[in-house]
């Protein structure tokens, strides 16, 4: 097996994760999705740093962990907030501004 | 991985270790399927499940591409406490909320379908086709002395600034949180003994501990309230039937709080307990109509411009009407469709109904 | 570079700490800090001390870092291990970016608006519709974490365009983004408004950024290395399997998009200046558009300047699209936010156009016009919010029928602002779109031009139609009351008016510098 | 004010020597000629209800005051030698970086000159008018600021340098008089006008602006000594010379209201009738022609867009000339007559350097003569209680004689009438478009003739009704008129235009001074071989004249005229002709046959439903393509996510797709 199989696995995943993003009401789970997405890039970044054979991939994947705490917090933060105003967590429902 | 090494000794690999391969293939689907189920379960708390499990199995590949640190900082940090904290909001916002199967933006599915699968293929052929030929460098040389160390070193090195740059944003998260979370408290500390005074004192109070959820009425007395499953008032969803938005989301208003909301609006709410009073019937996209005359309704959809005025609340100067918290006006404004509300304002300019 | 051989003695040997020059990255670090006492501050001063405290610190913070900036021009390197570079164009936007955001402050600080003084929330954690919601609408408070969240911001902002290196970007997008995603969600008034633009705002930018990241894996994946120097060394190395390259340009340009809200990932924009407050939404159209093209300047110059026939076509059709978009939607707007965001779609659009040239003039358009934008947008903002009913601020278009008659001052100068937009000559407008026009035609990008000034008529029209409606219709009989005495968004409405004057009159000095940066050029 | 850099520039190597001399003197002082309405207009405007009691006397003095310091540069440039009369006054530097010159500064040469005498001199005219005409609005300051910043526009758009400042007058005289043809917005139908005004001249204006782009991306400056230095010395291709001369020109159609952009002008006379004397006859609507000269240098390079001005010219002549005849609406028959006669000096200027001089020579009797016209027309729509239906009319000319008889010189210069303006103007035009030799001369030159009696058709008729024949109104009842003269405030003016229009004819074409005065500017014109002889040529022209004033004569005033237009199936001329043989013989007649007659109808209905319709349509289009597009914005963040994922994968897709190709 070729290690790129990995790759293609994590497009995979990614694809998954923005159709997530598009079909799934709940804001978490949206929330969820995107998470996956991150998940997927780290795949990639994991296996480029296979086949790089440098660490640096490692590192950057490390990083998006870490960024992807920070924005975990932040984004349930505000999803709560909403959800205390509206007794919904439904991404449909926040559509005051449009047109 | 021995294979592997050997290999990379040699210079480089084109093909990864039997074992590996068999992990892969086992794993691979199992990743993949889990994702798939992610987005198609109903419950949330399902979805989360298999995001962990999505989690794990990468994290595995994590651990056979020679990234060992990667791998239990997936299953520790990410695994361990990012779901966590995921699931914990989950359990907050109701832990029975699951998403209704019907799409109600038209061609959304369709159109998710189809750019997603075209997404798919435009990342995956390519990268099928740059494989060919391809080969892995390995990482032996630079995991020599233990891939933690190197990470380390790395990161304290090369990578410092970014590691310093980073900590802004764990600042800032932590900022967020107690901005959106956290509430001074005004007017100094409340004593045991006046919450007791106010809880007899004031009209309107349920002194009585409240039902449980999924308690009916039991007799007509005011002290015991009728509650639903969903935890609305019986009398609040019965004025809207077969409204979606309580038929969807039972759980959304299965919280404390929201148990715990007096019925009378201009009673204060409970000691931190949210005052929204109408229940789900009004937050749901589909309350037009009776669902929207909740205390504040008339008001919000009565404003001068729509969305405007339903975020704006009471007005200070005005005197205070009985009930309107800006939720409620709001909750009206969204019923009542604020297109519609002032839609003859530019003619040809978004008339009609939203959806 | 973990190929090291040091590396291999690794256990015995101690870390060489790097150099890091720091002196270098002083007007990073100065905003870094006061973001970082701000965080004190909140915690430890007093509620009515940190109304004061906070933007004095903030504001002073930013003029310390302009210095810095200021001192540090000419300096053209590589720092901190290649993250960063400081370089002509990098100190000019970050000064650019500076500046915007000490104009932010002024609005923010803003607390003679009405009774209760200021766009910012007094508690956002109080739930709108609960006890104490319509009180928090009239109290004297407002959440202070909103200066230090900004200076977040804007350090983020200012690495965003200083970052060598698509890792550094990428968190520094984040250290830019997750600020005002917060900030969106804090709006004194109209709270649900207000927290459904943090929610998309936060939703829409955390999936742009999953592919921007992608981008930076698969630069990763082709280069070996996330240095945009060295990225640019490998596109030009004969030989390689560039698939990975390819879609590594496609996915962070996506990202990039995203944030200059160029079409078709434009949509958040409305959405999210209406609703954020009023003094964020000026914020986000200045800061976040310079930072935004700052590195979207740079991928594409730097990075990817040897694809650049390659990246032409697609910059051409999103140019056009968001051009069209912005300019067509703004038609029929009825708020003047929303119409305002669209028209910062169409500036989007010219910008991109600017870039098209993919030459230095098209590097200088590009940074002057960010410049001239910045101010009047700014500015116009900072109107907005001046014209207000017992509701908040006035944003429905009808409410400000006739207000030509009522306050001629206010609305003469929202019509001069408006024209600027509209590119009108002798505003900071025809000369910016003048400047990237010209490097347009002159990076043979003229059908793109015609297009730009067939959408420039177009907008025209809108903004005319703003003008028309406030100076020849009669004024309502309840209509909007203009605050009289706010001293700050009086002086970043001065600030910015004579800016976009001046600039259009005399844009010399502000050229030759642009022109001095555009011409040292990127550092790789 | 530094020494000007254009001398530089144009003596760089193969830049054509093109000398302006720094203006010294009491020309360093030009600016002030725009300066001084700006100011009056920036007084009247920021000073509120304050300046109301005040507000016309200062309006009228700024102007004044301009044209009095036009007459002194005039003055002074008749003193200095005929190549020493370009003065160039650089103001500042725009934007100048290395490929980036714009400099912004004033041209007082012998064609801006004349301008400024004409847009002042009638100017101030006007303003002393519109002080009686406006004296019972209760925003006359307004009005007066209004024109006050339409003269500092235009004073700007006559007198810059370069091509942008004509474009920042261009556009600034645009809006004002947007503001002015607004100016009764309690008229729906001005708020229309108004609206169509600034559609039409949009239309232009993208042209003028693309034509600058063009001239900078090619020249590297919009100065007029580069521009035309490039432009003679053959460094700007062939092709995109006739771009920039064909967008110079739909430029100059959108403002001047030519074919095809011919319809707002007609209708802005919905503004004040000042206005429509100022603006709408006089000055504004030359600024194409005045245009079209001006890039002269340009237009010599490019044969092809030349031949689109005569095209244009010619076409206009004819459907001005036809619709004219259809109108019963004083002021509309005017404003189609203006079209049509600027269509004459397109004509001209489209005829090349012999013909520059003889286009601005029209253009100025024309600003008498109209400008005169128009006032007399608004001191009648005065008496007559705003009435402005010519068939409601009748017999004036007894209560109003000052009028009339300014109003009848007006006629009779526009008419052709020997010894006066129009007859030296127009017939020299008429005789150097038969010059032009060939077919296409002797086309023009009929066209031209043609419209000269079809000219004389009209406004006759349009005098007749107005002053004599029976009175079509009573005295007494419900619709009770009482004609009477303006006060002198109105008559002053009118008088002076009356005998401007009489003598400026005669004053240009005597000895060739306007000529010879233009010659530096306009190029020399070169006397070709004459088709006809002069003297055959003005009695041919004297008599299709005759004979169009004859038909008139005939049909309206030995004939009564019905107070009421017959309906369209009645084909009143058709009947009329029929029964009438002399009639028949005039050449007026066969055009208002029939055919004449349908090709009225199709020209009105083409001016009212193809190309205002055109316009019209594609801002509607536009309106309702955004309408449209503003559903797709559903508020869902869903969609957005689409939206996005949408553009991500035609981002991915092109650029794989770019780099398989």
């Amino acid at each position: 097996m070729n290690p790129a199989n990995y790759l293609i696995l994590s497009a995979l995943l990614f694809s998954i994760g923005t159709v997530g993003v598009l079909v799934r009401r709940n804001a978490i789970v949206v929330f969820m999705s995107i998470e996956l997405m991150l998940n997927a890039v780290n795949l990639t970044l994991v296996t480029f740093s296979r086949i790089n054979g440098t660490l640096d991939g490692q590192i950057m994947a490390f990083f998006v962990m870490v960024v992807a705490a920070a924005e975990v917090v932040i984004g349930l933060a505000i999803i709560l907030s909403i959800f205390r105003t509206r007794r919904s967590a439904s991404v449909d429902d926040v559509n005051l501004l449009k047109y | 991985m021995t294979h592997a090494t050997l290999l990379a000794a040699a210079g480089e690999i084109t093909s990864t270790s039997t074992g590996e391969a068999a992990v892969f293939w086992i794993l691979a689907p199992i990743a993949v399927l889990a994702a798939v189920g992610m987005v198609l379960v109903r419950s949330a708390v399902h979805c989360a499940l298999l995001l962990v499990a999505n989690l794990f199995c990468v994290a595995v590949f994590y651990l056979i591409q020679q990234a060992p640190f990667l791998g239990f900082v997936q299953i520790i940090v990410y695994a361990g406490a990012i779901m966590v904290l995921f699931l914990f909001v989950l359990m907050l916002v109701g832990v029975d909320s699951s998403d209704s199967l019907v799409e109600t933006i038209r061609g959304q599915r369709l159109g998710a379908a189809i750019f997603g699968l075209g997404f798919a293929g435009l990342l995956v052929f390519p990268i099928g086709s740059a494989i060919d030929g391809g080969s892995a460098k390995g990482l032996d040389a630079a995991n020599e002395g233990g891939n933690v160390q190197a990470i380390g070193r790395l990161l304290f090195s090369d990578y410092v600034f970014v590691f310093e740059a980073i900590s802004a944003l764990l600042v800032v998260a932590a900022i967020g949180t107690m901005v959106l979370g956290h509430r001074e408290r005004e007017g100094g500390r409340v004593s045991q003994r006046e919450w007791m005074r106010r809880r007899f004192t004031e009209p309107g109070r349920q002194v009585t501990p409240l039902p449980g959820p999924g308690v009916f009425a039991r007799h007509d007395s005011a002290d015991t309230l009728g509650l639903l499953p969903g935890g609305g008032r019986a009398s609040g969803i019965g004025g809207i039937p077969g409204v979606p938005g309580a038929a969807d989301e039972p759980g959304a208003a299965d919280l404390p709080g929201g148990r715990g909301a007096p019925d009378s609006p201009d009673t204060p709410g409970a000691p931190g307990a949210p005052g929204v009073s109408d229940g789900p019937g009004s937050a749901g996209p589909g309350s037009a109509g009776p669902g929207s005359a909740g205390p504040g309704g008339p008001r919000g959809s009565g404003g001068p411009d729509g969305p405007g005025t339903a975020g704006g609340g009471a007005t200070p100067g005005a005197p205070p009407p009985p009930a309107p918290t800006d939720g409620a006006a709001a909750d009206g404004a969204g019923g009542a469709d604020p297109v519609d509300a002032n839609g003859s304002a530019l003619a040809g300019a978004g008339k009609g109904d939203d959806r | 570079m973990s190929a090291d051989p040091t590396i291999l003695l690794a256990q015995t040997q101690k870390i060489t700490p790097p150099s890091i020059e720091y002196s270098s990255l002083s007007p990073l670090l100065i905003v870094f800090v006061v973001a970082l006492v701000g965080v004190l501050v909140d915690a430890f001063a007093t509620r009515g001390a940190r109304r004061v405290i906070q933007p004095v610190l903030a504001g002073g913070g930013f003029i310390a870092a302009l210095v810095a900036v200021a001192v540090l021009h000419g300096r053209h390197a590589v720092l901190a291990k290649g993250a960063v570079a400081i370089d002509a164009p990098t100190l000019f936007m970050q000064g650019t970016i500076l500046v915007f955001a000490l104009l932010s402050v002024l609005l923010v600080a803003e607390r003679q608006l009405d009774s209760s003084g200021g766009a910012i929330v007094a508690s956002a954690a109080i739930t709108p519709g609960s006890k104490g919601s319509t009180a928090q609408q009239t109290s004297a408070d407002m959440q202070t974490e909103a200066y230090p969240l900004m200076v977040f911001s804007v350090t983020g902002m200012m690495l965003f365009v200083a970052s060598n290196n698509l890792l550094v970007m990428f968190v520094a997008l984040e250290i830019l983004s997750l600020p005002l995603y917060l900030l969106a969600g804090l709006a004194r008034r109209r709270r649900l408004l207000s927290q459904e633009a943090a929610m998309k705002y936060f939703l829409l930018g955390a999936f742009s950024s999953a592919f921007f990241l992608y981008g930076v894996a698969f630069a990763y994946g082709f280069a070996g290395s996330v240095e945009l120097g060295k990225v640019a060394d490998a596109v030009g190395a004969v030989g390689k399997n560039d698939t990975y390259l390819y879609l590594s340009l496609a996915l962070l340009a996506v990202g990039l998009f995203f944030k200059i809200g160029a079409a078709p990932f434009h949509s958040w924009t409305p959405d999210v200046y209406q609703g954020s407050p009023t003094p964020v939404t000026a914020f986000m159209a200045a800061g976040t558009k310079v930072a935004a093209f700052g590195a979207l300047l740079r991928v594409f110059y730097v990075a990817f300047g040897g694809l650049r026939w390659d990246w032409r076509p697609v910059l051409w059709t999103v140019a056009i699209l968001t051009m069209v978009v912005g300019a067509v939607l703004a038609l029929t707007q009825r708020d003047i936010k929303r119409m305002l965001a669209y028209s910062a779609v169409a500036h989007a659009g010219f910008l991109l156009v600017g870039l098209a040239g993919t030459n230095t003039d098209g590097l200088r358009g590009s940074m002057f016009y960010l410049v001239t934008y910045g101010f009047t947008t700014i500015a116009a903002f900072a109107v907005v919010s001046l014209v207000r009913t017992s509701d908040g601020e006035a944003s429905d278009l009808s409410q400000w029928r006739g207000l030509g008659r009522t306050s001629p001052l206010l609305a003469g100068t929202f019509s001069f602002l408006l024209l600027a937009l509209a590119g009108i000559p002798l505003t900071s407008g025809f000369t910016g779109k003048f400047a990237v026009f010209q490097a347009a035609i002159e990076g043979d990008a003229t059908p793109l031009v015609v297009v730009a000034l067939v959408c420039s008529a177009i907008a025209a029209f809108f903004y005319v139609r703003v003008i028309v409606l406030m100076f020849f219709s009669e004024p309502l009989a309840e209509g909007p009351v203009v605050v009289t005495r706010p001293t700050l968004t009086f002086a970043t409405v001065g600030i910015g008016t004579v800016a976009t004057l001046v600039l259009g009159v005399a844009p010399q000095p502000l050229l030759d510098l642009a022109n001095t940066a555009a011409t040292s050029g990127f550092v790789r | 004010m530094r020494v000007d850099p254009v001398l530089l520039a144009a003596t760089e190597p193969g830049g054509h020597p093109i000398h302006y001399a720094a203006a010294s003197g009491v020309f360093s002082l030009s600016w002030l000629l725009i300066v001084l309405p700006l100011a009056g207009a920036a007084v009247l405007l920021l000073g509120g209800r304050r300046t109301d009691r005040v507000g016309h006397i200062i309006g009228t003095l700024a102007a004044g005051a301009s044209f009095v310091l036009g007459l002194v540069l005039f003055a002074t440039l008749l003193g200095r030698d005929g190549d020493d009369r370009a003065l160039s006054q650089h103001l500042y530097s725009w934007i100048p970086v290395n490929g980036f010159q714009v400099d912004a500064g004033l041209l007082v040469d012998q064609l801006s000159i004349v301008f400024v005498l004409l847009i002042t001199g009638v100017g101030t005219l006007i303003h002393i008018y519109s002080i009686g005409y406006m004296a019972h609005d209760p925003a006359r300051r307004k009005f007066f600021a209004y024109m006050n910043l339409f003269l500092a526009s235009m004073l700007l758009l006559v007198l810059g340098n370069n091509f942008l400042s004509l474009y920042a007058g261009w556009e600034l005289v645009g809006l004002s008089s947007y503001l002015l043809i607004k100016f009764w917005e309690d008229r729906p139908a001005a708020a229309t006008a108004a609206n169509k005004a600034f559609y039409m001249n949009r239309v232009g204006d993208v042209g003028l602006a693309l034509a600058i782009m063009f001239m900078f991306a090619t020249v590297g400056s919009t100065s007029y000594a580069d521009v035309f230095g490039a432009a003679a010395a053959g460094v700007i291709g062939y092709g995109t010379l006739t771009a920039i001369a064909l967008l110079l020109l739909l430029g100059a159609c959108g403002k001047s209201g030519q074919f095809p952009l011919q319809s707002w002008l007609p209708d802005a006379m919905e503004g004040p009738t000042p206005i429509s004397a100022l603006i709408h006859a006089a000055t504004m609507v030359t600024a194409g022609v005045y245009l079209i000269v001006r890039t002269g240098p340009i237009f010599d390079g490019t044969q092809a867009a030349r031949t689109v001005v005569v095209i244009i010219g010619a076409a206009t002549i004819l459907i001005g000339c036809i619709i004219g005849c259809a109108y019963d609406d004083i002021k509309k028959v005017l404003a189609y007559s203006t079209v049509s006669q600027i269509g004459y000096m397109f004509l001209a200027v489209g005829l090349g350097p012999a013909g520059y001089a003889l286009g601005i020579m029209h253009l100025l009797a024309h600003g008498f003569f109209k400008a005169g016209l128009f006032l007399g027309a608004g001191s009648v729509i005065h008496a007559m209680d705003d009435d402005q239906d010519l068939r409601r009319y009748g017999g004036l000319w007894r209560y109003m004689p000052i009028t009339w008889v300014t109003f009848g010189l007006g006629y009779l210069a526009i008419i052709g009438f020997p010894g006066l303006s129009g007859f030296f103007t127009k017939d020299r035009i008429i005789e150097t478009a038969f010059d032009k030799g060939g077919t296409s001369g002797y086309l023009l030159g009929s066209i031209a003739l043609l419209g000269a009696g079809i000219t004389a058709f009209y406004m006759t008729r349009l005098f007749l009704m107005t002053f004599h024949g029976k009175p079509r109104w009573s005295a007494e009842g419900p619709d009770a008129r009482h004609p009477h003269e303006a006060p002198v405030s109105m008559t002053g003016p009118m008088i002076v235009l009356a005998v401007g229009s009489v003598f400026a004819g005669g004053l240009f074409v005597l000895g060739h001074s306007l000529q010879d005065w233009l010659e530096p500017v306009a190029g020399e014109g070169v006397e070709g071989v004459h088709t006809f002889s002069p003297l055959v040529l003005t009695l041919l022209t004297l008599v299709v004249t005759a004979g169009g004033f004859a038909g008139a004569y005939l049909r309206y005033q030995l004939r009564p005229v019905e107070s009421v237009a017959r309906p369209d199936a009645e084909v009143s001329l058709v009947t009329f002709a029929a029964r009438h043989d002399l009639f028949a013989n005039t050449f007026n007649e066969t055009v208002a046959m029939r055919p004449g007659q349908y090709l009225t109808r199709f020209l009105v209905w083409l001016d009212l439903v193809g190309i205002d319709g055109l316009v019209r349509g594609s801002a509607a289009a536009i309106g309702g393509l955004s309408g449209r597009m503003r559903r797709l914005q559903t508020g869902f963040v869903r969609s957005y996510a689409l939206s996005m994922l949408g553009g991500a994968v035609l981002v991915v897709g092109a650029l794989l797709l770019v780099r398989a190709g």
